[in-house]
């Protein structure tokens, strides 16, 4: 299949503001690299939401005005970042005894592959000469209660990202609970994809076509959390 | 808004429930939450499993919840000190259990309760009486034991200022378990001396970031466990 | 009297030995100790195997140390990022060893070396590649990997603000990994950017007390990973 | 053998007195509860030692003023301290971190019985209505590079506290190096008790006498440490 940049579809900003619609009031929240990080500036207003960096900063503000930066207050990411009033800094063990622990609710990440039983693949593609880099992504689905996915439906050459079964190095299994496409909202269930919501002129033959795996077609429950 | 405050110390532990495990902070008097274990008298729950260093001293507090019949076991390294006598008579007549566990071996099984690690090894006990019924195993020319997570369904602390998200400071060794506590407890429940607005404490001084923390009461005044004792109140 | 600190960079790491294992603070440049790095290419120690989160960038400080062929094995999370080409082309011609650690794993693992527990389960990486080679276990109805504490001879890190005891605080993120590597290395070596008399640090807020400190070296104004990037510095 | 309150031999203090002259300029010291806490006010001038309570403190100084005390700033036997220049408090976990991980460089502890093995017993007579209670040591003896002990010669009976096996539940084995006694300095050695220095007014066969197993003469280097 080809895909030439089809004029459907959302943004990676609608992506992230769709996202962040489903993030409930008073959640600590961790935002993957990428599309992910796009999220915080469309939690609603009247939403307070917490923001963890797992490099040791909970309360994590946007980035800081020009020539205000601190090289030494980033994110995950490594770009500067702010802290909000009500933050805390704390070192990495720490940090990561939140993920770990199951102190943080949500996650939104990037991915490459996932699969309809909710494996991820985000960290490697398992070419031969590609350098292995894993950083906390394995920790962060080990460890965070709810894991959601941010990901165009296709790669760039039309391949579906959404899968049986994923051919790359998993990030851990069965972890994914919802996934928000430029297509789609699809929720990982036992039963495999549940589609939850089409995004505006797409219809599910459309996304189906685009997808590797069954989607159920939307049920009584369309806007549900996972 | 998240705010986590409550109107008073009834309502911070209304919560507690028949069975719970609770985490209750202090190293003697130090750090020990003595207005949320009254209210947790005053509510009720029974059939507790309470983790402490010791077991209380006099008929206040951690020694008073004993007294009063809800404990069923408490866990802890050093269950006898000066005025504790709640707790040995009990325990003589069959009537607590106790889970005897060295100091260090439990502030870091809390801390692993905390930090979802489910067990690990640890050189402490072993050649002891305490190493009984432990998994050994050697790493390097040393032997260790293994040693499980702990975690409670609420833990009760103490600290000295607080703000709405939870984030918490401590007043000198006060701070104790409370840290470990507060990580490791489904709920963890505050008495604090002062509350600030976000952003009163500074973030390089916080000592338990707010997610480890749900409910804060105000107490500004908290009594002292000694002080209680000399004047000889019995709670309640 | 206890006076922990060195005149320069160089006195600091004059006793890193060829073959060391060298704990490096530093979440990208966020704390990552560019002066005591420098000096340590000028000591001329080899063979080393460094732990850092990542693998520097640029030609300056970690990418520096690892270009003049210094380091025989990398254990980081991610050992690329933004202008990181060295550590990629080295690696690729097989010059250079890597140990992937997932960043809580390697983090837990020096905090566990540091905290005399030679080995945890962790459920990070159960399912994936990198649980290959590890020992499995269950708890409950869940899988875990066993994993060992990790240890340095050295740890080269950076502080905002010093006492000669060697307590120290950070700046913001670049705390990061430096509190447990000091706690895992036989002798810790500290760049900070200030330092005071004993008492100048309020010890509610000492995130690094004393004792998991052997030197101190004062860097008042240390520069900063990517403006010698940008400026296309390349040392030494 | 009855033991009538012998006028040889070493005071409390200046048994406290006698290990503080062993403590190594720059030492991180904890004292256990009992003698061993008196040996801090014998360091000598010049001598700087950081004092460790595992009750959260590094840089514990003398008991405070009276009235100036802090219920909430106490030492590990639950007694007021203060907190000197350069101090810093953590949490019970962090400050077993450095007691398990080895960085205390030496404590001194009180005892029931030291065998020649160097095990000691000092948590429990296994009485069995006794309260079990363990406290730290355990911790200690498992993680702090030297442990010393200070310890009355025999129990109040006469019975030796120095013995070829401890009748008692151990707290570790073949962990202690030096023993401070009313009557004598001893060292453990591979070759059992060693004698290191006698007090005034008894010789070796006095304290073989009260020993509960064989004591080496003084050898050629008396004031060797541990």
């Amino acid at each position: 299949m080809t895909n030439s940049s089809p004029a459907v579809g959302l943004t990676r900003d609608e992506m992230a503001q769709r996202a962040a619609l489903d993030i409930p009031d008073g959640s600590y929240v961790n935002l993957g690299i990428g599309i992910p990080e796009l999220v915080a500036a469309y939690v609603p207003e009247g939403t307070e939401v917490i923001y963890h960096t797992e490099n040791g900063l909970l309360g994590m503000g946007p980035s800081p005005q020009p020539g205000l930066g601190d090289p030494e207050l980033i994110n995950a990411g490594k770009r500067q970042v702010t802290a909000l009033d009500g933050a805390a800094f704390f070192h990495h063990a720490d940090s990561f005894a939140m993920i770990r622990g199951g102190h943080i609710d949500l996650c939104v990440l990037g991915a490459l592959q996932v699969s309809e039983s909710g494996d991820l693949a985000n960290w490697s593609t398992g070419a031969p000469d590609a350098i292995p880099a894993v950083g906390g992504a394995m920790d962060l689905v080990a460890g965070v209660r709810s894991i959601r996915v941010i990901t165009q439906h296709t790669t760039r050459s039309g391949e579906p990202k959404l899968v049986k079964s994923c051919s790359y190095p998993l990030t851990g299994p069965a972890v994914v609970g919802r996934i928000y496409t430029d297509l789609a909202v699809i929720d990982v269930t036992s039963d495999g994809f549940q589609l939850v919501e089409l995004a505006a002129g797409v219809d599910l033959a459309y996304v189906q076509e685009r997808t590797g795996a069954d989607l159920k077609p939307i049920a009584i429950h369309p806007h549900g959390g996972d | 808004m998240i705010d986590k405050t409550h109107p008073d110390a009834a309502s911070a532990v209304a919560d507690v429930f028949d069975g719970a495990t609770v985490l209750i902070g202090g190293f003697g008097e130090a750090g020990s939450p003595v207005e949320l274990i009254h209210a947790l008298i005053d509510q009720g729950a029974k059939d507790l499993t309470v983790v402490n260093n010791n077991t209380g001293s006099g008929e206040v507090g951690l020694a008073a919840l004993i007294k009063a019949g809800r404990v069923a076991k408490m866990v802890c390294s050093y269950p006898r000190t000066a005025n504790s006598t709640v707790f040995p008579e009990l325990y003589r007549s069959g009537k607590i259990e106790l889970e005897l566990v060295p100091q260090g071996t439990l502030a870091e099984r809390i801390r692993a309760g905390g930090a979802g690690i489910p067990a690990f090894y640890t050189p402490t006990s072993v050649g002891t009486p305490l190493e009984v019924g432990k998994e050994k195993r050697s790493f390097g020319d040393r032997d260790y034991v293994l040693e499980y997570g702990l975690t409670g369904d609420f833990a009760l602390i103490k600290a000295k200022t607080a703000d709405r998200l939870g984030n918490l400071v401590y007043n000198k060794t006060a701070r104790n378990f409370s840290p470990v506590m507060a990580m490791a407890a489904a709920t963890t429940i505050v008495q604090a001396g002062a509350l600030v607005t976000p952003g009163g404490l500074d973030p390089e001084a916080v000592v338990t970031p707010g997610i480890f923390v749900d409910s804060v009461v105000l107490v500004p005044d908290p009594e002292h466990e000694s002080v209680l004792v000399e004047r000889g109140v019995s709670y309640p």
